[in-house]
Parts: structure tokens; C-alpha cells; sequence
């Protein structure tokens, strides 16, 4: 089908069902009204379960009139709109699987195997418009506003009718200024109007200032009149410029974002890694046993407590802390300890450590990904300006930078904390104090460790959940750390951001993989500039 | 070094067991012992086991059912499992081990077209069989390797062709993982497109690299490109471990289907298993086979699979399919040869018919490829696909694309007298090596 | 790549070339170090003549190791000069090795000697001779090689531990080896900071002795040590530092004796 | 007292009692492997199948490889977590050309264009592919380009006194930044896929029994020699220098040598040894992809050094040869599964309990049997301990 064609069919129906709100507006008592129009003929096209038939069916209830249309619209979006029987017969279905009749919804008597009408994405998009015209007259002002500007954004003008009678009679100034809006989109491309007009369309949509703003400045017919173009041309300038400022702003947000990434990833190896010396290749590991305490957790909300899904990450952050913290302690007790002062060593045990929970993993849940739901909360986006935020993302920023304050105010002023310090800065002196070194041993690792774990929780939101997980993160930690200054938490924070803006900022001019090997370069470059790092200790040099 | 002795030692001893017990049974007699070895070649560690490993199983179970129903030419199968462990050298190594040390008869494996351009040279050299269950870039056909999975005509192609009628795309992303699979089938796609009057403008091509998890700009970039006013639609080669940030992605931002519809040719049942569906609910799927598929045979294999495995909620795919094929299609192809010699057997193949779990029959052709329908379908909640079409017949793979400079004069048939896989039809000769 | 420090001349802009600029082996001038605001060194100044030997004392973080740092190129100062053989060459240009090729061996506070190589080889890399990488591959020792290095044996005492190695010694003959090392070097100045750290009284009157004689042998050597006893031993010039520059400057009676040492350092 | 004879106390031995050893088994092991192979009939129980040929002409090449680790990591103390990129630079100077010589058998049959290049509707050959028909360039090459990233990597790193773990670190993310490189289409190494499908070495079929065992013998001989290359170069007084600045740098600065010239040397000697082991493993593998720079890859070359010994060059040789061993053993058959864990487990007991690898350990075994007597053939200096 051609989008012409489809177009057409799209105005069709929005006519029709704004017609036929504004005919039997809300309320299903007018289905029982005697000389209801016969709509059996689509109802028996939706049976046939073929995507072209659906789709005509829909118009045509649309132009039926009928006032079971809306109903029957709505089940087909749910999914409750279902056929069967022979010859077959179509149903909605109602609450616990009861089968209704479409025009009446009574139960029917006898009941037949029945399956539901199959929708496609141009099915799906049919019945987005009918919705759309028809909340274009519902009693909710914000649905009528999202109404308005789907109709701005399909551009129709078969739509203009039903817009103009809604604008009329519309009062909410919000409403109201969406509908001019979508008025506008429409005229802006409209043959047969005044220069005038057109300008002023142009205006109003110019001071939208967005990329779907520019889109439809670019359609401004060729035969439009020459102060027209200019209007537009300076419209669509004007909104370049400020899209190429707010681009920037994207880019250092998405920067930022990539850069809480890292921050999590690194910070339990700023611990273990930069605090205690051990080059923990099994840091990746940490963050995917995170990763999979989540995924255990959400396994048992759904199957048990379905009700608790939204707080799921809620209960799985100080599970996984506890948990990857005690394996932690285990692989600390077990094996590091027998390895201070040899750091290279630890780099090969904590490698073989590594492979050994990889495997372990891959043995536990199976090789392939493993499904971690996203809580309502964190769904979706919303805009400041120009600017798209996707609350994940934010989430993600801000549970990063609790996390390193928290560390920050443990390591400060906590007694574990200052134990620590004092074991890593003098562990015969810190002994000879009375501090139990072997235990703030073992609990280093193991905050280390957790705090790995809490990061799983975060990116298992973002990624794969798969034994492979950690793999993908252990370099950019290491390097994270290392370019921040090793023993340095604050440099792993400004590490993080840093390497994350920079190679957002580098992405859109060299693209995903030369972007990424140009920042390792830089980071190169940089460390032979300042080989401790960027907040490298300053003090008398260290003899020898 | 002294490894090396006590391997050499106790091979020497298996030898001589062996010779002892050839001798004992007076010859002849010891084959209702024997066995015919069938290799899994398949990564069971390392980044691609996430992929590899069902298909190791799906061998595995594929054995199992033969040895019930009496094994093949009157003897029990056995598989030889080896783990290369997604290491594209130690491919070719266990390949040879297979075939040298193991003496299996067939190798099912490989995943990536790296690991099988591995393996390659060592089935060309000691003359075996392997069969290849995955889709891929075709530009090869080698008379020791049988592809069971699609060429980019079989899945690439009908998926555009799709979009173009039943959504009306004007504006093309291809966005894929930067290898050799992705960067041939969108040569051959943007060709394919320009051929069909799209305008280079409304063509956006984008790469990333393997594993790539921050996929913020790259979807915004999408965002950008689809609101230019024409219907666009993302064709994604995007690799495995890439997949899972990406739709993740397109989530957040809020893409839905009904605006940008994302079609993949990676990304099938297993895959979903690992994600949250539900924002991804009408993204599209080009394969030859889904688990969804409603034909008795499809429900039958699923049964027993499910079963096979002690899990009712395993799902198939469609390399599973294509191993299930290719491997009825080895057993069919030994009988009829009435040896598992791998000349004979190869020579045998060809014209070997199979049914296929989408009801329907595959064929062997000369050019060691099968024929196959091609269904597209969009993602459901339950992460199963429901089937939005199929086509009418079954499509013959071009091994060679008729859309690149360099192969759209070869062909490849591995009949006598022509016995070529890279034929050059304007030339009139064998391109390369070719036996 | 060259190993052999570049001689540059000293400016004509120079500060006024003083008398004591180009008699002094070593002329420090107003050279202030200072570490994230804490200012070890304080505009410290002094000389070393050639064939001078000189203790220096002072309390901890006096700024007498920073001293050293800066005259072996490890720091490089804030301010201030620092010249090397009668002010022809300005060693805050140099680095570590072009300071040592110069003729300035150092002596660490913590003995520190290749651990791993015996005592024999410790000297045979210490001595003076080839420093370049490639040539050194295909080297071998010439008799004049063996007889110097016999004669250092000789010296620190260390010949019957010859094969044993640095890492297998006592602290002390640590000590012996290292100051044997600098030896072996040929120095015009020897920096040996607290030779005698963990000696026993002994050991220590042998270290003051071995020091006198190397200073009798014509080199010039700076000498920092807590030590009072092995200071009056060594019977030379001290001077004290105290907050990075100079307190006091004279014979040991005299600097012991002034108010302010006595404050700050040595205590009522 | 004879002072000149004193000086002259044990002159070292180049080779030692373990080196000679190695070397005789290496020699035994290049001339019985071709004669059993060909000269043994294949059902004779001395017979060792070309197969097992090949796999040992690997361990060879991968034990030159970790030899060249052990020259920097156990004497100069340069944790290298990118050797691996030296190894796969030396593999695709030898892969390129052997993809020259494929000539006109490519599949395309184009006379000059490798396949891949074809296919991806290349018109010429990138000027980096110039001159790699001819061997004696690309054997020069197989030494120049890991030489010349050494070079320039490590005049930058050493002269900045990069040391420890950030030099780790950098290294690692040199041979991350050359994988993500490699992968890249546009580079013209043929991405993801590489260098693959030869047909003939030097005018030999490289699939033919012959040339693999010519491929075999001359890897024994390039490990024979790698060996006493660096035995020679860790002995001399350049080598002593090395193991200085691995205990302790700061002073030899101090003693007026330049550490990181010597660094250098060592850096770029060790990475032409890489590459040359990388030349040979190429043919006998018979591919090159851009996973040869997988930073896990080099770090697994740091595990064989550490299992066989470090600064022992036989242990390293040894560990090499060992590791990969377990791996083909492990990776087959009903281990499979688990072979990850045996891996894993064999790198911690190691750290753990054989800290100083096998070879290691057998030299502190050896020495405490007699205290007092010379140890011939002992590490020049085994490393102390780690930083």
C-alpha cells in the first residue's frame, strides 16, 4: 500500500470517529437505542484475521456510527478482542476470560475456543489515530492535548475539519495552544491559503524551536510566496542554532550519563584496586553477581509477590551488597590474603578467580541473558527544553553519586573507615594500635566487593545480564581508576565523568569505535603526562 | 616437553588397544560395536557460548532421537563434544582434532563467520563435512561446507521488502555491529534499496563496535533522522551482546514501534529470553523459523525438545532449526550413499530433501545452501513472535548477491562436471582455487 | 640520545658571578621547594668547595633529604640556583642520570643496594665506565676494571662477601656497599645520607673512618647524619637546617653551641 | 691475596645446566616429531599424527611468545598487558603476506585485491598493503611493526616514568585501542574476520605434511634461539642493569644510567620476539583476526610466565607449553563443561602455593639441597619480590 493511500484512510477514520463522538458522545446507554446501525459486515471482517481486513473493519465501524465502535476499538487495543466458532463470531473478552457480546457485552451462553484478533504495527497505528480523534472531544483536558498533537505530527489535512470544530469549542489555554499548534502544522503545507496566513502558521510553529518544528518548516511548498520562504528560512535558522546549542547540552548529558556508567563500574575498584593495591580482575565479576542478585530477586517478586515489582531494585541493592560483599570476604579470607605486597600476583589469582565465577554463573543460570524487568519509575523520558532525559539514565546518575558519597562519608567518618585508612597507610603502626588489620582486611575487600555488587544492580538495567557481563566492564574500570589517580576517590569520580563526556562529545564527530580508540590514545598520552594520574599524591618523593 | 611424550605414549597405547581388540575379534565382528562420531563444535565458554551452547544441545538431542529410532546404516551415533571456546584459532584446532584424532564422520558447528573461516582450511584439507547453521553473509560456497542458514536473500532482502509494502519505509537506518556479516548484507541491502528508487539521503549507516552498551547517541541520532517527515524504519545487524543496551535503549527514549520499527536478523527467541519485551512489542524479526510457528510438526519437536531438556519453558530458534535440518539432511544423505565417506556423502547431499518445522519441505541445492521461507514477525509481550507474514514459496539462497561489483557474475554448483563454488559465468571460468 | 650531561656555560646574564660562584664545587642560591603549600625548602643558599667535606644536621623535616633531591635532579626547585663544578653547569636543567654522569654520587637515607645481584656485580654496575644501553650488551670487564674493583673490596671490607648476595647482607654492610658503589662511581661529590643509621659504635667509627679516606682521596662529600658522636668523629665543617635553610654554619662546637640549634634541634 | 683471580670467580655459564637441558629437549623434540611423523607408519604406535604436529607447533611459537614476556616482566619488571598486540602485529605482517600470495586463487580471482576486500567493492589495495608480495619486506616487517610500536610506546612511557600498574594499564588499553582498531572494516585488515583461507608459503603448499613440519622444526629453532638470545642478553652487563632497575630503579638513575633506554631496548627486543613468534604461529594456524589483541589474551600470557616461573626463561618456555596443554586436554571430551574451572583453579593454586612458578620453585628446592655451592645454570637474579 502506498503512504498516500494509507494516509487517506487514516483521515477517513479520524473524520469518522470524530463524527461519530460528537454524534453519541460518551456513554454506552445509546447502545441499546433502537435503530443502531448494522455493523455486522466488519464484524465479521475482523474475524478473518487478516491485517487488511482488520484495518478496513475499522474504518468502516468508524464510519458506522455505532456506538459499540468505541468499545470495540479499545478491546482490539487491549488485546480482549477475540474470535471463534464456526461460522466464527467475534467476542470481547471480559474480566476472568468471560466471553461478551461485542454489541451488547452479555456474557454469551455458549462459548467456543476462541482466538484473539491478531494485531500488526499498521493495525496498532489505526487504532492509535481512532483513539486520537476520539479524545480530541474526551472530558480530559491532557488527553485532548496529546490528541491534538498527534494530529499536528500526522500533518493531516482531512483532519483540519474535526480540529477547527474541537478548537472552538476548546477552553484549557494549554488545549488550547497544542490544537492552534496542530492547526498550524497542517496550514503551513495547505494548498489554497494566504500568504498571510501561512506566515503566521510559520511563526507559530517556528516558535516551537524543535526538530519536529523543522521538519515541517522544510515542507513549505515551493509555490508558497516569496516572503513565505524567507519567514520560514529564518524560522528554520533560528532553530538550527539553538538545536545545535541544545545538541551540546545532549551530548554532555549523555556524557554524564556514560560517565555515572563508569563511576559505578570503577568505584568498587577504586576500593579494592586503588585503596588495597589488588589488581582485582574479578572486580567484573562483583558487578555481575550484582547483576544476577537482581535477577533472582525479580524471579521471586514475580512468581510470589507481584505487587512488589516496582520496588524490586529496592530490595535487590542491599541484598546484592550483602551478598557479593560476603563473596568478598570469602575470596579475601581464602586467597588475597596471602597475597599482599605482591600485587602482580593478585592480578593472576583474582583472573583465575574470575573465570571460575564466570563459569560458575554459566553453569548456575545457563549461558544466555537473563531477563531484569525495568520498574515503572524508571521508564520512560521527559524534556527540559530540548533536552530528552530518560529517567532510567537519571536514575542511574543519581543512584551513582549516592553511592560514592556514601562511600566517601563510610571512608571519612565511619570507624571502619578510618581503620582502613590507617591500615593502608601504615599497616604495622595501624597493628601495633590495636586495630584487627586481618578483619579491616577482609571488610575493605568486602565493601569493595559490595559496592561492585549495588553497581550490578544499576547496570543491570542497561545491559546484559549474561555471565559475560563483568568482562565488558573491566577495562574501562581499570582505566576509569587509574586516569583518576589511583588511592584517589575523587579522581575516580572526576575520572568517570570526564572520560564520559569526552567520549560523548568525540562520538558524534568520529563515530562509536574511532571515538572510543581516540579517548584510549588521549588517556595514553595523558598518563605519560602526569603518570600518577590526575589527582596523583603530591609529597616528598618516596626514596627508591 | 614431557607432555608431549606421555600424549604421544598414551596414544601409542590406545593404538595398541585398539589393534589388540581388532585382533581378538577375528575383524569384521567388532562393528556392532562401532559407532559413527558426529562433532559439536560449538562455544561452550566465552562470549558466544550465550548463542552457541543450544545448538551443542540441539545436536545433542537430534542424536538422541536418531539412536531411538535405530541410529543410522544399522549403528549408534556419538556425539563429540569440544569446546573452542569462542577462540576463532582453537576453532581450527578442535576441528582438527575432530576429524584427525576423533575421526567423527560430520562437524556440526560453528556460530560467526570468523570461526568458520577458521575451520575452513582444515575441512578443505583433510576432507570433511561441516555444517554451518547460522545466518550469514553469504560470498562463499565450499563443497566441504553445508549452510543451512540463510543467505542475506533468504532473510535480508523479504525483510525490506516487508517494511517498503506493509509500512510504507522511505527513510533507512542500517545500523549494525562492525564486522563482516552486517557490512556485506548492507552493501548488499543499500543497493538493493537504490535500486528501488531510495535516494541516498534517505539511507543512514552506522556501525558500532562488538559489545557496545552506550547506545544514547546513536538512538537519538535514529530519533533525529526518523522525524524528518517519511516513514523510517532501523534494519538492524546488530551483533548478540549489542542487543540487549540497544532495545533497552529505544525503550527509554520512548521509540516505539508504530513509529520506528526496528527489523533484526539477530535477534530471535533466545535472545529475547534476556529482556524485558514489553516496550519492544511490534518491533519486527526476519528468520526462517520462530518457536510461534502453528504446524503439528513445529509442536511436536517443541514437545520433545522441551522434554530433552527438563525445561518446559526452552525456547527454539531458528539456527536450532537449521541444525535440526542439516542434520536429517546428513542422515538422509548417509543412507542414501550407504556410507558416511565423506565424498560419497557430499556428492549425496545435493538434492537431499528434508521437511523444515514450518511445515514445509528444504531441499539441498548445488550451491550447498537450502531453500527456506522467509517469515517476518513482530515481537509479542511473552517474547514469542507473532508471524505478520511468510512468503508464498520457499526461496532459493544467492550465495553470491547479484548486488555487489565483485560476485554478481559467480555462481556455484558442486554437480559433476561443474563442481565449482565461485564459477564466473562471463569468464566461463572456475574463479579461484575451486576444485 | 647522549648520556654525558650537556656542559652548558653559564649565561652572560648571570647573577653577578660571585667569587664564591666559581670557586664552589657546589653553590645553592635561594632555592625554595615547596610540596602543596608546605615549604620544605626556604630560600636555602651555601656552598661545597672542592675536597670539602661537610656534615649537615638538623631536625626531621628539616628539609635536608628535599636538599638532596634537588642537587641529584629527583625535585626540581621553585626558585633559586643551583650549580655544579665552579658554576659551569646549572643542575636544575639536568635529570638524575646527567647528574650522576657529572660526578654527584648519592647515598640513600634506606640502604639501597640491587638485591637481587651479588656484591661483586653491585660494584661491577656501580663502576665508572659505559653507561649506554646497546654497547653494554656486548661489554666485557678489562683487568683495570678488576683491579679497581678489587681495590674497593679492599676499602669497604666487603671481599670474602663478594659472591654473596646484596639482598643477604647485614644492614650495615649494606651500607659499606653502597658508600663502596658511590666509590666505584668516582664522584666529585658524594651525598651519603645517614650513613650510620642501625650501626653498632663500632661499625660507626669504621663508616667515619671510611669517609675521612675517601675524602682524603680528593672528593668532595656532603654528609647528613644525626649521629653527634660519628659528626665530632668525622671532625668537619656542620651545618644545621631547620625549616628548609640554614640555622647555623661552623666547626660542630660551634653550631652545637648556638641558641637556636640547641632550641630546635638538640634540646635543652 | 690474589686479587684478579677473585675478580674472576665464576664466570657465568651462557647457558647452565637447565638451559642446556631445554635446549637438548627442544633439539630431540625438532628432529623425533618430523621422523616419528613421517618416518613411522600411521598405525604404528610411535607415530605422531600431524595433528598433534601442529598443536605442538603452536605451544612453540606461544612459548617464544612467553619467553619474550619473561625478558621484560621477570628481569626488567615491565608488567606488559599488551604483549599480545606485538604477537598479532607480527602474525598480520605474515598473514598479509601470505593473503599476497593467494594471487588469483581467491575465490574473486582477482590478481591483486585479498577477498575481502573485494567484496566490500574496494577498488585498490591500501598503500599499507604495498610490497607485502615480496617476503623479505614482510619479514622485516614481522620485526619492524612491533619493534616500532614498542618504540614509540615506550620512549613515551618509559621517558615519563610510567611504572607499575599504570604502565599496566596503559599497555592494556594500547592493545584494547588496537582490537576496537582491527575490528574496524575501514582499516583494511579484513575486521572482525582477519587474515584467513593461505594457500602457500614461500611457493609451499602450507597445508602439505612437509611444510608443516618445516613450519614445526623452524619454530623449535626460533625458540631455541629466542632462548639464547635472551639468556645471552640477561647475562651481559646490559642484563644486569635490567634486573637493577627491576629492584631497584631509582638507583640506577642515581649510578648515571638512563633506566629507560635500557627499558627500551629490552621493550622493543621483547616485542620483535613477539612479533617473530606471531609470524610463525600465523601459517601453522592458519588465521590472524583482530582477537589476538583481546586484552585477556595478553593477560593469559602473563599467567603461562607466572605458572612456568618468572625470570626463569625455562619456566616460561615451559608454563607456556603446560597451560596450552591443559587448555586442549581440558577443552575436549567430558571436561568441557568445566575446563574453565580447572583453568581458573590451576591460576589460583598457583599463586598460591607455587608462587614462583614450577621453575621457580625447583631452583629454591634445589639450592636449599646445597646451600653452599654455586648454582650453575640459576636465574640470573629470580625476581624479588613482586611491587
Amino acid at each position: 500500500m502506498t503512504s498516500r493511500a494509507r494516509l487517506f484512510r487514516f483521515a477517513r477514520l479520524l473524520c469518522a470517529l470524530a463524527l461519530l463522538c460528537a454524534a453519541a458522545p460518551f456513554g454506552r446507554a445509546a447502545a441499546q437505542d433502537a435503530g443502531a446501525p448494522d455493523i455486522s459486515a466488519p464484524l465479521a471482517q475482523l474475524t478473518t484475521n487478516k491485517y487488511d481486513d482488520t484495518e478496513a473493519a475499522l474504518g468502516a465501524l468508524a464510519l458506522s456510527g455505532s456506538p459499540a465502535a468505541a468499545g470495540i476499538v479499545t478491546a482490539l487495543a487491549e488485546g480482549k478482542l477475540v474470535f471463534g466458532g464456526t461460522p466464527p463470531r467475534l467476542f470481547i473478552q471480559g474480566e476472568a476470560g468471560a466471553l461478551l457480546d461485542p454489541l451488547t457485552l452479555q456474557p454469551v451462553a455458549e462459548a467456543p475456543a476462541v482466538k484473539p484478533v491478531r494485531v500488526n504495527n499498521r493495525v496498532r497505528r489505526a487504532i492509535d489515530a481512532a483513539n486520537g480523534a476520539l479524545s480530541l472531544v474526551s472530558p480530559d483536558a491532557g488527553k485532548r492535548r496529546e490528541a491534538a498533537l498527534a494530529v499536528g505530527r500526522s500533518r493531516d489535512e482531512a483532519a483540519l475539519p474535526a480540529l477547527e470544530a474541537a478548537l472552538a469549542k476548546e477552553s484549557d489555554p494549554k488545549v488550547k495552544s497544542a490544537m492552534n499548534l496542530a492547526r498550524a502544522s497542517i496550514l503551513i503545507g495547505k494548498e489554497g491559503i494566504t500568504p498571510a496566513e501561512r506566515i503566521a502558521a510559520v511563526e507559530l510553529v517556528g516558535a516551537e524551536g524543535n526538530q519536529d518544528a523543522l521538519a515541517i518548516l522544510r515542507s513549505v511548498p515551493d509555490s508558497a510566496a516569496p516572503e513565505v520562504k524567507q519567514a520560514a528560512a529564518d524560522a528554520i535558522a533560528g532553530i538550527e542554532r539553538n538545536l545545535a546549542l541544545w545538541g551540546m547540552a545532549q551530548n554532555v548529558w549523555y556524557g554524564l550519563s556514560l560517565g555515572s556508567v563508569l563511576l559505578l563500574a570503577a568505584i568498587g575498584l577504586a576500593i579494592t584496586f586503588g585503596v588495597m593495591g589488588v589488581i582485582n580482575m574479578a572486580h567484573g565479576e562483583m558487578v555481575m553477581l550484582g547483576a544476577y542478585t537482581t535477577f533472582v530477586v525479580q524471579e521471586v517478586i514475580r512468581t510470589s509477590y507481584p505487587g512488589l515489582f516496582d520496588v524490586s531494585l529496592l530490595i535487590a541493592i542491599p541484598l546484592a551488597f550483602v551478598f557479593t560483599g560476603l563473596i568478598g570476604v570469602l575470596i579475601e579470607r581464602t586467597v588475597i590474603r596471602f597475597l599482599y605486597g605482591r600485587a602482580l600476583e593478585t592480578l593472576l589469582a583474582t583472573w583465575g578467580i574470575s573465570l571460575i565465577l564466570q563459569q560458575a554463573i554459566r553453569t548456575i543460570f545457563g549461558p544466555t541473558n537473563r531477563e531484569v524487568g525495568a520498574p515503572s519509575w524508571m521508564s520512560g523520558s521527559f524534556e527540559i527544553g530540548q533536552l530528552a532525559i530518560t529517567s532510567g539514565r537519571l536514575w542511574i546518575i543519581v543512584f551513582s553519586l549516592l553511592v560514592f558519597f556514601a562511600l566517601l562519608a563510610t571512608l571519612r567518618l565511619t570507624r571502619i573507615g578510618l581503620e582502613m585508612r590507617a591500615v593502608t597507610q601504615n599497616r604495622r603502626m595501624a597493628a601495633s594500635m590495636g586495630i584487627r588489620t586481618n578483619w579491616v582486611d577482609a571488610m575493605t575487600f568486602g565493601l569493595g566487593s559490595g559496592i561492585a555488587g549495588m553497581a550490578g544492580v544499576a547496570l543491570s538495567q542497561i545491559d546484559n545480564v549474561s555471565p559475560n557481563l563483568g568482562q565488558s566492564y573491566i577495562i574501562d574500570s581499570f582505566l576509569v581508576v587509574v586516569f583518576g589517580g589511583v588511592g584517589n576517590l575523587w579522581g575516580t569520580l572526576v575520572g568517570a565523568m570526564t572520560l564520559g563526556v569526552a567520549n560523548k562529545l568525540l562520538e558524534p564527530y568520529a563515530g562509536a569505535v574511532l571515538g572510543k580508540i581516540a579517548l584510549l590514545v588521549i588517556v595514553i598520552l595523558f598518563i605519560q603526562k602526569r603518570p600518577r594520574g590526575l589527582f596523583a599524591l603530591k609529597g616528598r618523593s618516596i626514596e627508591a | 616437553m614431557l607432555n608431549m611424550f606421555t600424549h604421544a605414549r598414551r596414544m601409542a597405547g590406545r593404538a595398541l588397544v585398539g589393534a589388540a581388540a581388532l585382533a581378538l575379534a577375528g575383524g569384521g565382528v567388532a562393528s556392532a560395536q562401532e559407532t559413527i562420531k558426529v562433532g559439536v563444535l560449538h562455544s561452550l565458554s566465552g562470549t558466544m557460548a550465550i548463542s552457541e551452547t543450544t545448538l551443542k544441545d540441539t545436536v545433542l538431542f537430534m542424536v538422541q532421537e536418531q539412536n531411538a529410532a535405530g541410529g543410522v546404516l544399522g549403528k549408534k551415533l556419538e556425539a563429540v563434544v569440544v569446546d573452542p571456546a569462542s577462540n576463532w584459532p582453537l576453532f581450527a584446532e578442535k576441528a582438527r582434532e575432530l576429524i584427525a584424532k576423533e575421526k567423527v564422520a560430520v562437524v556440526f558447528g560453528c556460530w560467526t563467520s570468523v570461526s568458520r573461516k577458521s575451520v575452513l582450511p582444515v575441512f578443505k584439507e583433510l576432507n570433511s563435512i561441516l555444517f554451518y547453521p547460522v545466518q550469514y553473509e553469504g560470498e562463499e560456497s565450499e563443497r566441504n561446507v553445508f549452510y543451512t542458514g540463510a543467505a542475506p536473500n533468504q532473510q535480508a532482502i523479504p525483510a525490506v521488502d516487508y517494511l517498503m509494502e506493509n509500512e510504507g519505509v522511505q527513510r533507512w537506518v542500517l545500523a549494525g555491529t562492525d564486522y563482516v556479516y552486517p557490512r556485506t548484507t548492507n552493501k548488499i541491502l543499500e543497493a538493493y534499496l537504490k535500486s528501488k528508487g531510495v535516494k541516498s539521503e534517505d539511507i543512514m549507516i552506522n556501525y558500532t563496535p562488538f559489545g557496545h552498551s552506550d547506545w544514547q547517541t546513536i538512538v537519538a541520532d535514529i530519533k533525529k533522522f526518523g522525524s524528518a517527515g517519511k516513514k523510517t524504519a532501523v534494519v538492524s545487524t546488530i551483533n548478540g551482546d549489542a542487543n540487549v543496551p540497544f532495545y533497552k535503549e529505544l525503550g527509554n527514549q520512548g521509540i516505539k514501534a508504530t513509529d520506528i520499527p526496528v527489523v533484526a536478523f539477530s535477534v530471535g527467541e533466545e535472545e529475547l529470553a534476556g529482556i524485558d519485551t514489553k516496550p519492544l512489542v511490534g518491533h519486527l524479526a526476519a528468520w526462517n523459523y520462530f518457536q510461534s510457528v502453528d504446524v503439528p510438526e513445529n509442536a511436536a519437536f517443541i514437545k520433545k525438545w522441551q522434554a530433552f531438556t527438563k525445561n518446559d519453558k526452552r525456547v527454539t530458534n531458528d539456527p536450532m532449526e537449521a541444525t535440526v535440518i542439516g542434520f536429517n539432511m546428513w542422515v538422509k544423505a548417509v543412507e542414501k550413499a550407504g556410507t558416511t565417506d565423506a565424498d560419497k556423502v557430499i556428492d549425496a547431499l545435493i538434492g537431499v530433501t528434508v521437511p523444515n518445522l514450518s511445515g514445509g519441505f528444504s531441499a539441498m541445492m548445488p550451491n550447498h545452501h537450502i531453500t527456506k521461507p522467509v517469515l517476518i514477525g513482530e515481537i509479542k509481550e511473552d517474547g514469542q513472535f507473532d508471524i505478520v507474514e511468510q512468503t508464498p514459496g520457499l526461496i532459493v539462497a544467492e550465495e553470491w548477491s547479484p548486488y555487489l561489483e565483485g560476485s554478481k557474475d559467480l555462481i556455484a554448483d558442486w554437480r559433476k562436471p561443474l563442481s565449482c563454488g565461485n564459477f564466473n559465468v562471463k569468464t566461463g571460468k572456475c574463479g579461484g582455487a575451486g576444485q | 640520545m647522549t648520556d654525558t650531561a650537556t656542559l652548558e656555560p653559564l649565561a652572560e646574564a648571570a647573577p653577578a658571578a660571585k667569587k664564591e660562584l666559581t670557586e664552589a664545587l657546589l653553590y645553592l642560591d635561594a632555592v625554595t621547594v615547596t610540596f602543596d603549600g608546605f615549604r620544605a625548602l626556604n630560600a636555602l643558599s651555601f656552598t661545597v668547595d672542592p675536597g670539602e667535606m661537610r656534615a649537615v644536621i638538623g631536625p626531621n623535616g628539616a628539609g635536608k633529604t628535599t636538599m638532596m633531591d634537588v642537587i641529584t635532579g629527583k625535585t626540581r626547585p621553585d626558585r633559586g640556583d643551583v650549580f655544579f663544578n665552579g658554576g659551569t653547569t646549572d643542575l636544575t636543567k639536568l635529570d638524575e642520570t646527567q647528574i650522576a654522569t657529572l660526578g654527584i654520587g648519592r647515598k640513600f637515607q634506606k640502604p639501597t643496594v640491587f638485591e637481587s645481584h651479588t656484591v661483586l656485580d653491585n660494584l661491577r654496575l656501580a663502576l665508572k665506565g659505559q653507561r649506554r644501553a646497546l654497547p653494554n650488551i656486548f661489554r666485557r670487564e678489562s683487568a683495570a676494571e678488576r683491579e679497581r674493583i678489587d681495590e674497593i673490596f679492599e676499602t669497604i671490607r666487603l671481599t670474602e662477601h663478594r659472591d654473596r648476595l646484596g639482598g643477604a647482607l647485614s644492614h650495615g654492610q649494606k651500607q659499606w656497599l653502597e658508600i663502596g658503589m658511590l666509590l666505584a662511581q668516582d664522584p666529585k661529590l658524594l651525598l651519603v645520607d645517614e650513613p650510620v643509621a642501625g650501626m653498632t659504635d663500632a661499625e660507626t667509627a669504621q663508616t667515619a673512618e671510611l669517609l675521612r679516606a675517601i675524602n682524603a682521596n680528593g672528593h668532595s662529600v656532603v654528609v647528613v647524619e644525626h649521629d653527634m658522636t660519628f659528626v665530632r668523629d668525622l671532625g668537619v665543617r656542620v651545618m644545621c637546617l631547620h625549616e628548609g635553610s640554614v640555622l647555623a654554619e661552623g666547626t660542630l662546637d660551634q653550631v652545637s653551641a648556638n641558641e637556636r640549634v640547641i632550641e630546635v634541634y638538640l634540646g635543652r | 691475596m690474589n686479587t684478579k683471580g677473585l675478580a674472576m670467580t665464576r664466570p657465568p655459564a651462557l647457558l647452565g645446566t637447565s638451559g642446556i637441558v631445554f635446549l637438548i629437549v627442544l633439539a630431540v623434540v625438532a628432529v623425533l616429531v618430523p621422523v616419528l611423523n613421517l618416518a613411522v607408519t600411521p598405525d604404528s604406535a610411535v607415530h605422531v599424527p600431524t595433528y598433534v604436529v601442529s598443536l605442538l607447533g603452536k605451544y612453540l611459537t606461544y612459548a617464544l611468545l612467553a619467553l619474550s614476556v619473561d625478558l621484560i616482566w621477570g628481569y626488567v619488571g615491565i608488567l606488559s598487558l599488551g604483549q599480545g598486540a606485538f604477537f598479532a602485529l607480527g602474525g598480520y605482517a605474515m598473514g598479509m603476506y601470505l593473503m599476497r600470495q593467494i594471487g588469483t586463487r581467491g575465490v574473486y580471482g582477482d590478481p591483486v585485491l585479498p577477498d575481502f576486500m573485494v567484496f566490500l567493492n574496494w577498488k585498490e589495495l591500501p598503500w599499507f598493503w604495498y610490497g607485502f608480495d615480496m617476503f623479505p619486506f614482510a619479514a622485516l616487517m614481522v620485526l619492524l611493526a612491533p619493534g616500532l610500536l614498542a618504540l614509540v610506546f615506550g620512549w613515551f612511557a618509559f621517558r615519563s616514568r610510567v611504572t607499575g600498574v599504570y604502565l599496566s594499564i596503559i599497555t592494556q588499553a594500547m592493545t584494547f585501542a588496537l582490537l576496537l582498531a582491527f575490528f574496524r572494516n575501514d582499516m583494511g585488515f579484513g575486521g572482525n574476520n582477519g587474515l584467513t583461507d593461505f594457500k602457500d608459503i614461500l611457493g609451499f603448499n602450507i597445508q602439505a605434511d612437509g611444510t608443516r613440519l618445516v613450519l614445526f622444526v623452524l619454530s623449535a629453532v626460533a625458540l631455541g634461539l629466542g632462548y639464547v638470545l635472551c639468556r645471552f642478553l640477561v647475562r651481559s652487563h646490559f642484563g644486569k642493569v635490567l634486573v637493577a632497575i627491576r629492584d631497584a630503579e631509582t638507583r640506577v638513575r642515581f649510578t648515571g644510567y638512563r633506566a629507560e633506554n635500557y627499558k627500551l631496548v629490552a621493550f622493543v627486543v621483547s616485542a620483535m620476539l613477539a612479533g617473530i613468534a606471531g609470524a610463525l604461529y600465523v601459517p601453522q594456524v592458519g588465521i590472524i583476526n583482530p582477537s589476538e589483541f583481546s586484552p585477556a589474551n595478553s593477560i593469559e600470557i602473563i599467567v603461562w610466565v607466572a605458572v612456568g616461573g618468572r625470570g626463569t626463561l625455562v619456566g616460561a618456555a615451559l608454563g607456556a607449553v603446560l597451560v596450552n596443554y591443559a587448555k586442549t586436554y581440558f577443552t575436549s571430551g567430558i571436561l568441557a563443561p568445566y575446563w574453565l574451572f580447572m583453568l581458573g583453579g590451576l591460576f589460583v593454586a598457583v599463586t598460591l602455593f607455587l608462587p614462583k612458578g614450577i621453575v621457580g620453585t625447583y631452583y629454591d628446592w634445589r639450592e636449599k639441597r646445597r646451600p653452599h655451592d654455586d648454582i650453575p645454570g640459576a636465574p640470573i637474579a629470580a625476581p624479588g619480590p613482586a611491587e
